[in-house]
């Protein structure tokens, strides 16, 4: 196990546990707040996976990396993440003015 | 015994018996019936008989040619011979119909009217019937067809039900109407025919028949012929002759009208003639109404030997005498066979009144006999696949018995139940096991047998017919198994609707007694015969088998002569195990500039 | 000892006992009835099939005797294919390639013959006769011994059918009251030897039309045995059901003799690889067992004009095989209830409990993974992989329907249906000696359970709902202890470690193995190894529920609880057989390296896969390949058992999570399931309505031939006036108005779809894109 | 012990850690715990990210995610986290769908990312093959570097410069074929004024209202 290197396989396996575990948070936690957590993780996830695939260390073929490529594209998704989690809290809370609730299964005013 | 004496007394034992009951002064019905019943009894044992080997006169099993043949003058002038004899393809039907008309005669205990006259009909009738079987003269084979007619008509309308008279004129005229087209089709052969043609000679020579009759003028006349002098031809009524000349001679290829030879049209009127007794679609309504309408022995043998006259008709006759017209319509012919097939299932499977179900059963299942016969395999090159065909026919004639001894079974069953409760509405029965265990039982085996469960007799007709259907035309195969699965949807319904359940909630509980030992026992030896050809229908391919395969053989060669296989698609030819039907056309697109 | 002539005698009488029994009590039922009191019939039939039983062991030691017990496959290139367990696919199919040639094989030993001809045309003879190699024999002795075990079972069970007047309370008669009936043992043990008979003919069948006779022979048995109890509309109604699905499984099965018929020429056996070797007259014969490639470049001859004539009967041959080959196996489809044909099994639960374990679990219902067996050699490419997928849909769909199921032998029929759909799996992807003996252990366990639940019906007086048995261990310690021994044997408990477990576990092992093994050299194909995988999660959580639900807790029904009792001595002691061979059968034979697995590799066929024109280019892993898997394979079997296990352990023991709260939460597929996904509505709707339209239409049509034609003309002139109004009304009108109402309502039930549940939108967004990725990735991988 | 990477040590460390605490966020009921445990989750991926060679971009998660993003996240569980909004419980049937997607999902992604042998890691097993050829000397010396994974590291200088358009990465050849620089001045600039218009839009909705009855829908 440890005497093997690492690849871009090991990144995206951890990519996958993370992103996995954020929809389940997502998907089973009925606090607003709970969900803006599912949602980090999921973006933890996107951007390990930017990450890892710009280091030409970690695969076979180095030349087919992203390179600096993929450390901007992370830097933007951690800064539009930032930005999300400001308005995605803002909602949050304006939700919790108006409803007095923070869970999201009460809000069903969009049901057909 | 000499043939003759065999075979004439075999077929005029039933008239004698009449004769018997007409003058013996103020006879009983029980007593007609014992007359009868010994009177078919005896008939039944002396072609039982034949089955025993040993005897003199004993069948001999894997034989082709006809055995106890023999010809008397009857109208010499029209070249019409009092000509009798059995093969493979008329024994077991012979057998057939003495067994089930003795059984008939058993299970018509309950008619009480008119008895006398009931029973000198059906004895008639019975002449009539193995009068069709055994004649090998057109022109008797003719007359007995037509004596057939009459005791028929009158058993129908005299002892039938409510709606008799409608149903005995409606098959008549039915009947009748094509017994006229069969009339034009043997009149047209009769004069066609010449017995004077030198590719006949050395069958003139080798039939014995021919030589005790017409021999010397047939000689003469080829020998006059091959010194080409002019000779008057010399006409024939007999089948096997006019097979000979189908299969040897060009004489029936000359065109007749609007392009189509003169056999061409012959296969087509003799063909609708068979067809409606048969009954294909969609000339069969006179079947449904007639058999609702008789009384259960006459049901009994309409549907377990009249119907196989049109089977017989058509493998005697039709087919042998003019194999190209066969070739020409097997395909229209295969399909009529399916859509019977399917169709009589189809039916079947809609009706309220038992016995109309039953009837409709039989529409379905000699549909079998019409594709059996119908396949005749071309392959690349003008090879005839005669092993397909043979299997076909065997398959056909084995279901023709084989639904002889199930049909009449399935009526009398019919039978007994409305002679106790009066009526046959399918949703009205129900519970029979309780009350009546021992029939129910039987009822089951017989029903299963007609539904075609392997170990019964049903089945080999059904798989050979289908198994030599797949050279054929794949497609009409798959269509055609098709009628197992309705089959059996049918069968099992009524059973269910009859014979399953808590109660019997009709009419008439009071009367539902558990079946009498005689009604026992002749479900129970129609039983045992299923049973018998089923796990060993050797035991009746071995009679008939050769003769069919002879037939099937004759008639693949003139084909394949016919069809003049040139240079390249001789060197085409492939193995006909390995090639279907459908490739023909294929690899003449080829082979043509 | 003459091995040609013994066995034919052997097997012969074996076969033919139980319908001696047969004859006797259908010919004598009157009298044997008479004396009831001492239920003879019953011994008579268990005297034959215990004869059956005797016979078959001497048969099967002969065989053993001569041809011993067969060895483990593992070749050289087994240790050095566990030494580069790290190969990627491609690696490890070389490897395949290159073992298969230094693994040879003496061929099958077999012993074939006729009795007698039975039908003969010409040159053309269709035979009764015998085909007889290890896979016969290893059948008859598990046939026979199950139903050695059944019978006595049965002389136990149906104890009251010996009475003169019998209560059936399914049954109100017009007063109201139960039906009240006389017993007729006789006639189920009548039934039950013909069973016997024919199932034993089957498998001894020399050849493909006498199966087929057989076939439809079991398929009747089984439809009397379903209408035992034909007083009950249910029970007639799942027996005509039966065999009219069966029905239409046999006309695949006919067409496919029938195209087989067409290619080969011959329907026996032993013929049938001659035949098939001739097809390809230059053929590239490798000498592997496992694997032949008959190319079908190699049906070129070498004259140019010759070539592609005959390439075009190569490849209509071919096409004659594959049609053979999906024929034969669509009657297996029937008599198996693989999807889409599996709609009788569940119905046929209406027969007595003792023929649910014979036929409807362990004989009949295998039939057909035997026939696939059987006929292994004519299965080109594609028709396996049509065989693995309709396994594996089969043994899904089944066992999530199993999951709900509230009737006790229904969740057994579904776990049934299930389990063969893991058979047919297994022979799909090549597993052969997998795939059949995992049909023999599961003959084991299976009757086993059956047996369980019978002997759980018989205390509870005919009681088959789940919800209200419960506490039942301490009433009937024995049944509990057996059935969970049944329980864990379906499970496929055992300790991968020590390599150690019930019979369940070596034979499912062998089987996910060869499906890793399978998907390993066909990336494509991946899902064959990971669905049958969740499908053992499911497997263990259906069984352990049921076996919760009916022993452990607290009793839900007060007075059935009071009145249950243990089952009879004559019920157990066939149990504890059964028991034992549902534990051990997958056993090391002691003191030799052989098992039932290596027994059975006798019979391995040798694979003829066609190159065909149209093949998905799949490649078949070598059976003796997938051992490297089994020790990996082992462990993640046995988590995701474990998995089931615990979330059955969570529901039903500690009652961790509520099942009536997740039955809320799932509504619509929980309905979904119960009602079988709908399918009998379906199948109604599709074929039976439309055919009885048709037969309706058929009497119509002779009705109106038979009505007078200047009748029809009089009256045609009115009528045609009236049809132009009512074209008016029903042609124009209605289907304007009934578009409008449809819309509207279409409309009122997609509304329904938008719940407003923001975690639900999420489900179904995560849902859709794993589908589009799935879909996407299969179709690429294609 | 001498083939040991620490590399990989310190890589499953930090997965073990990263990957535990998610599944923490996940399973705890608690939204204290669960921000708690995402703190140390996303502090792990950070740490991957420094493994990665992926400094700046570590640094960034430490200082955005965990300081910025987590300390706004609590202040809003500080602000709604009152009695009965603690622990919100999901429903069985709800775990029971998570477990599903769960099995689907990773029953898509795991083989998915196995699925491409270059992404496996660098090929130890091709030096290995090398080696035979070479002598032992050079043999010495690629011991070495066999044992060390050679990384890239992406200075910050490289990353400011090439957000403002300059590319020190790509060859100077293909800078000066007239094409357009590639570097990334424009999206920074539309992510900056993207930024700037969020943070307005956020303070709006979140600025202290009035309390209004909760409207009533149909």
């Amino acid at each position: 196990m440890f005497t093997q290197p690492i690849g871009v396989a090991h990144y995206l396996v951890v990519g996958a546990i993370l992103f996995v575990c954020g929809i389940v948070c997502m998907t089973t936690k009925r606090n607003t707040i709970g969900i803006l957590m599912g949602v980090e993780l999921v973006l933890s996830a996107a951007i390990l996976n930017f990450v890892a695939f710009s280091q030409p260390a970690f695969r076979v073929d180095q030349e087919a990396s992203l390179g600096i490529d993929g450390h901007v594209f992370a830097l933007f998704a951690i800064v539009l993440a930032a930005a999300e989690a400001a308005v995605a809290l803002a909602i949050a809370l304006n939700y919790y003015n108006n409803h007095s609730t923070i869970d999201v299964d009460r809000a069903q005013d969009l049901q057909g | 015994m000499s043939s003759a004496a065999l075979l004439s007394s075999i077929l005029f034992f039933p008239c004698l018996g009449a004769l018997v009951i007409l003058f013996w002064a103020r006879i009983s019905p029980a007593m007609c019936q014992k007359v009868s019943l010994v009177c078919s009894g005896l008939v039944a044992l002396a072609t039982f008989s034949f089955l025993l080997p040993g005897l003199p006169w004993s069948f001999a099993p894997y034989e082709a040619t006809v055995q106890h043949g023999f010809a008397l003058d009857w109208i010499p002038s029209f070249q019409i011979y009092y000509y009798l004899g059995l093969d493979g393809i008329s024994f077991p039907l012979v057998v057939l119909t003495a067994g089930v008309s003795f059984l008939a005669i058993a299970a018509s205990g309950t008619i009480k009217k008119h008895a006398v006259s009931y029973y000198i009909l059906i004895l008639l009738l019975i002449t009539g019937m193995l009068g069709v079987f055994l004649s090998l003269d057109l022109f008797l084979f003719y007359i007995f067809w037509e004596v057939v007619l009459l005791p028929m008509y009158f058993l129908i309308g005299i002892w039938g039900g409510p709606r008799k008279e409608y149903a005995a004129i409606k098959f008549f005229l039915y009947t009748i109407f094509g017994s006229i087209l069969m009339l034009i089709a043997l009149l047209m052969l009769y004069f066609a025919s010449d017995l004077t043609d030198p590719r006949l000679e050395e069958f003139v020579k080798s039939d014995t028949i021919i030589q005790q009759t017409v021999g010397s003028q047939a000689l003469e006349g080829i020998e006059a012929r091959q010194a080409d002098d002019a000779v008057q031809p010399l006409h024939t009524f007999n089948i096997l002759a006019l097979q000979k000349i189908g299969q040897l001679t060009d004489q029936f290829d000359e065109p007749l009208l609007w392009g189509y030879s003169l056999q061409w049209w012959a296969f087509l009127l003799l063909f609708i003639g068979f067809a409606i007794k048969l009954p294909l679609v969609p000339v069969h309504t006179w079947l449904p109404d007639a058999h609702v309408e008789a009384p259960t022995p006459i049901s009994m043998i309409l549907a377990g030997v009249l119907l196989k006259m049109g089977g017989y008709g058509l493998i005697r006759i039709c087919y042998p005498i003019c194999p190209e017209a066969a070739q020409w319509f097997a395909y229209p012919v295969a399909i009529l066979g399916v859509i019977a097939m399917l169709y009589g299932a189809f039916a079947a499977l809609a009706q309220w009144d038992f016995k109309r179900l039953v009837a409709y059963s039989s529409v379905s299942h000699m549909g079998y006999v019409v594709l059996g016969l119908a396949v005749c395999s071309v392959y690349a090159g003008g090879q005839v696949d005669s092993q397909a065909w043979a299997m076909g026919m065997n398959g056909a004639m084995f279901q023709m018995i084989a639904h002889g001894i199930s049909s009449a079974g399935m009526f009398f069953c019919v039978g007994m139940l409305y002679d106790r409760v009066k009526h046959r509405q399918l949703d009205q029965f129900g519970g029979l096991f309780h009350r009546m265990p021992t029939f129910s039982g039987l009822s089951f085996g017989i029903f299963f047998a007609s539904m075609g469960l392997p170990g019964l007799c049903g089945f080999i007709g059904e798989i050979f017919v289908l198994l030599s259907t797949w050279k054929f035309s794949a497609v009409l195969a798959i269509v055609g198994s098709l009628t197992l699965l309705l089959t059996a949807g049918y069968i099992l319904w009524t059973l269910q609707r009859v014979y399953l359940g808590f109660e019997y909630h009709g009419p008439l509980p009071e009367k539902l007694s558990p079946a009498t030992k005689g009604e026992i026992s002749i479900l129970g030896v129609l039983l045992a015969f299923a049973i018998l050809l089923g796990i060993y229908p050797q035991s009746l391919f071995r009679y008939m088998e050769a003769t069919v395969t002879q037939t099937a053989d004759a008639l693949a060669e003139r084909l394949s002569a016919k069809e003049e296989p040139d240079e390249q698609q001789a060197q085409l030819r492939i193995d006909p195990l390995e090639a279907p039907a459908d490739t023909k056309t294929l690899l003449v697109e080829r082979v043509q500039p | 000892m003459n091995l040609d002539r013994m066995l034919p005698l052997l097997l012969g009488g074996a076969w033919l006992l139980p319908l001696l029994a047969f004859a006797i009590i259908a010919l004598g039922g009157h009298y044997l009835k008479k004396t009831s009191s001492q239920h003879r019939a019953g011994f008579l039939s268990t005297v034959a099939i215990l004869g059956s039983f005797v016979l078959a062991v001497v048969a099967f030691s002969m065989w053993v005797s001569d041809q011993g017990l067969g060895e483990p496959h593992h070749g050289p290139e087994f240790e050095r294919a566990q030494l580069e367990e790290n190969q990627t696919p491609i690696q490890l199919a070389a490897l395949a390639e290159e073992g298969e040639a230094e693994h040879a094989h003496d061929g099958v030993f077999s012993v074939s013959g006729v009795w007698y001809i039975w039908a003969q045309v010409g040159e053309q003879k269709f035979e009764i006769g015998y085909y007889i190699d290890a896979l016969t024999i290893c059948l008859f002795v598990m046939i026979t011994l199950v139903a050695s075990c059944i019978h006595f079972f049965s002389l136990g069970y149906l104890q009251e059918e010996l009475e003169t007047g019998i209560k059936d309370h399914l049954v109100a008669t017009s007063a109201g009251e139960p039906f009240e009936r006389v017993g007729r043992q006789h006639r189920f043990f009548q039934y039950l030897s013909l069973f016997c008979f024919s199932m034993l003919g089957l498998v001894l069948a020399g050849n493909l039309l006498m199966v087929f006779i057989f076939w439809e022979l079991v398929g009747i048995c089984s439809y009397f045995l379903i209408g035992f109890y034909f007083e009950r509309k249910a029970a007639q109604d799942a027996a005509n059901k039966a065999f009219l699905v069966n029905r239409i499984g046999d006309l695949g099965f006919l067409v496919g003799i029938m195209a087989l018929w067409g290619v080969l020429g011959t329907l026996t056996f032993g013929e049938m690889s001659t035949k098939l070797a001739e097809l390809a007259p230059e053929t590239q014969q490798q000498a592997s067992p496992n694997k032949t490639t008959i190319q079908a470049a190699s049906f070129l001859q070498d004259e140019e004009a010759k070539a592609t004539n005959d390439e075009e009967t190569a490849d209509w041959n071919v096409g004659l095989l594959i049609l053979a080959g999906l024929g034969i196996f669509c009657g297996c489809v029937g008599k198996s209830a693989q999807f889409p044909l599996h709609v009788w099994l569940p119905d046929a639960m209406e027969g007595p409990t003792p023929v649910s374990a014979l036929v409807h679990s362990a004989t009949m219902v295998a039939a057909g993974v035997y026939l696939v067996a059987r006929c292994y050699p004519l299965f080109t490419e594609e028709v396996l992989l049509v065989i693995a997928y309709i396994g594996v849909i089969t043994l899904l769909m089944a066992a999530m329907m199993a999951l709900v199921a509230v009737d006790i032998k229904r969740v057994l029929a579904f776990s049934t249906i299930s389990q063969l759909g893991y058979m047919m799996l297994a022979l799909g992807v090549g597993g052969w000696s997998a795939g059949v003996f995992h049909l023999i252990t599961h003959a084991f366990f299976k009757s086993l359970l059956f047996l369980g639940a019978g002997a759980v019906i018989h205390a509870l007086h005919h009681e088959q709902l789940l919800i209200r048995m419960g506490g039942l261990r301490h009433k009937m310690p024995w049944t509990a202890g057996m059935m969970f021994v049944g329980c864990l044997a379906i499970a496929g408990a055992g300790i991968p470690g020590l390599d150690w477990g019930l019979s369940g576990y070596f034979s499912k092992d062998a089987l996910l193995a060869q499906a890793y093994a399978f998907a390993q050299v066909n990336p494509s194909h991946v899902y064959l190894y990971w669905l049958p995988l969740a499908g053992k999660a499911l497997t263990a959580f259906y069984i352990f529920r049921l076996w919760y639900l009916t022993f452990a807790g607290k009793p839900r029904e007060k007075k059935l609880y009071e009145n249950a009792h243990e089952a009879p001595l004559v019920m157990l002691i066939p149990m504890m057989v059964l028991t034992y061979f549902a534990i051990t059968a997958g056993w090391q034979i002691p003191f030799t390296p052989s098992s039932v697995t290596t027994i059975l590799e006798q019979a391995l066929p040798a694979v003829a896969s066609f190159e065909t024109p149209w093949a998905a280019a799949l490649n078949y892993p070598a059976e003796y390949l997938s051992h490297q898997y089994h020790t990996k394979i082992a462990w993640t079997a046995i988590a995701t058992a474990g998995t089931g296990f615990l979330l059955a352990t969570i529901f039903y023991v500690w009652q961790g999570l509520r099942p009536d709260e997740v039955q809320k939460q799932f509504g619509p597929l929980f309905r979904f399931l119960q009602a079988q996904l709908y399918l009998n509505e379906v199948y109604h709707f599709l074929f039976v309505r439309p055919l009885h339209g048709i037969a309706r239409a058929c009497s119509w049509i002779d009705r109106h031939l038979i009505d007078p034609f200047v009748d029809r003309m009089a009256k045609g002139t009115v009528n045609l006036a009236r049809l132009e109004d009512q074209g008016d009304r029903k042609l124009i009108d209605r289907p304007i108005d009934w578009m409008s109402a449809s819309f509207y309502d279409l409309a009122v039930q997609l509304k329904a779809t938008q719940t407003g549940m923001i975690r639900q939108y999420l489900v179904f967004l995560v849902l859709g894109t794993v589908g589009f990725f799935f879909i996407v990735g299969y179709l690429w991988q294609l | 012990m001498d083939n040991i990477l620490w590399h990989s040590v310190f890589f499953w460390a930090f997965a073990v850690i990263t990957c535990g605490f998610a599944v923490m966020v996940v399973l705890s009921d608690n939204i204290v715990r669960m921000a708690v445990a995402l703190i140390f989750s996303l502090s792990g991926a950070a740490g991957l990210f420094l493994l990665a060679g992926a400094d700046f971009v570590g640094a960034m998660q430490l200082m955005i995610y965990v300081g910025g993003t987590l300390v706004l996240l609590i202040f809003g569980v500080m602000l709604t986290a009152q009695g009965p909004f603690i622990s919100l419980k999901a429903g069985s049937g709800d775990w029971i769908i998570a477990v599903v997607m769960v099995g689907l999902s990773l029953a898509m992604l795991l083989p998915m990312a196995w699925s491409v042998p270059d992404w496996h890691g660098p090929a130890m097993g091709a030096s290995e093959t090398k080696t035979t050829k070479q002598t032992a000397l050079q043999e010495e010396a690629e011991a070495d570097q066999e044992t060390v994974v050679v990384e890239h590291n992406v200075s910050v200088t490289e990353i400011g410069l090439s957000l403002v358009g300059v590319r020190t990465d790509l060859n100077q050849e293909d800078q000066e074929s007239g094409q357009l620089p590639e570097g990334y001045l424009l999206p920074f600039e539309i992510v900056s004024v993207h930024l700037l218009v969020i943070l307005i839009g956020a303070a709006y909705l979140a600025r202290a209202k009035r309390p209004r009855k909760p409207t009533k829908y149909p």
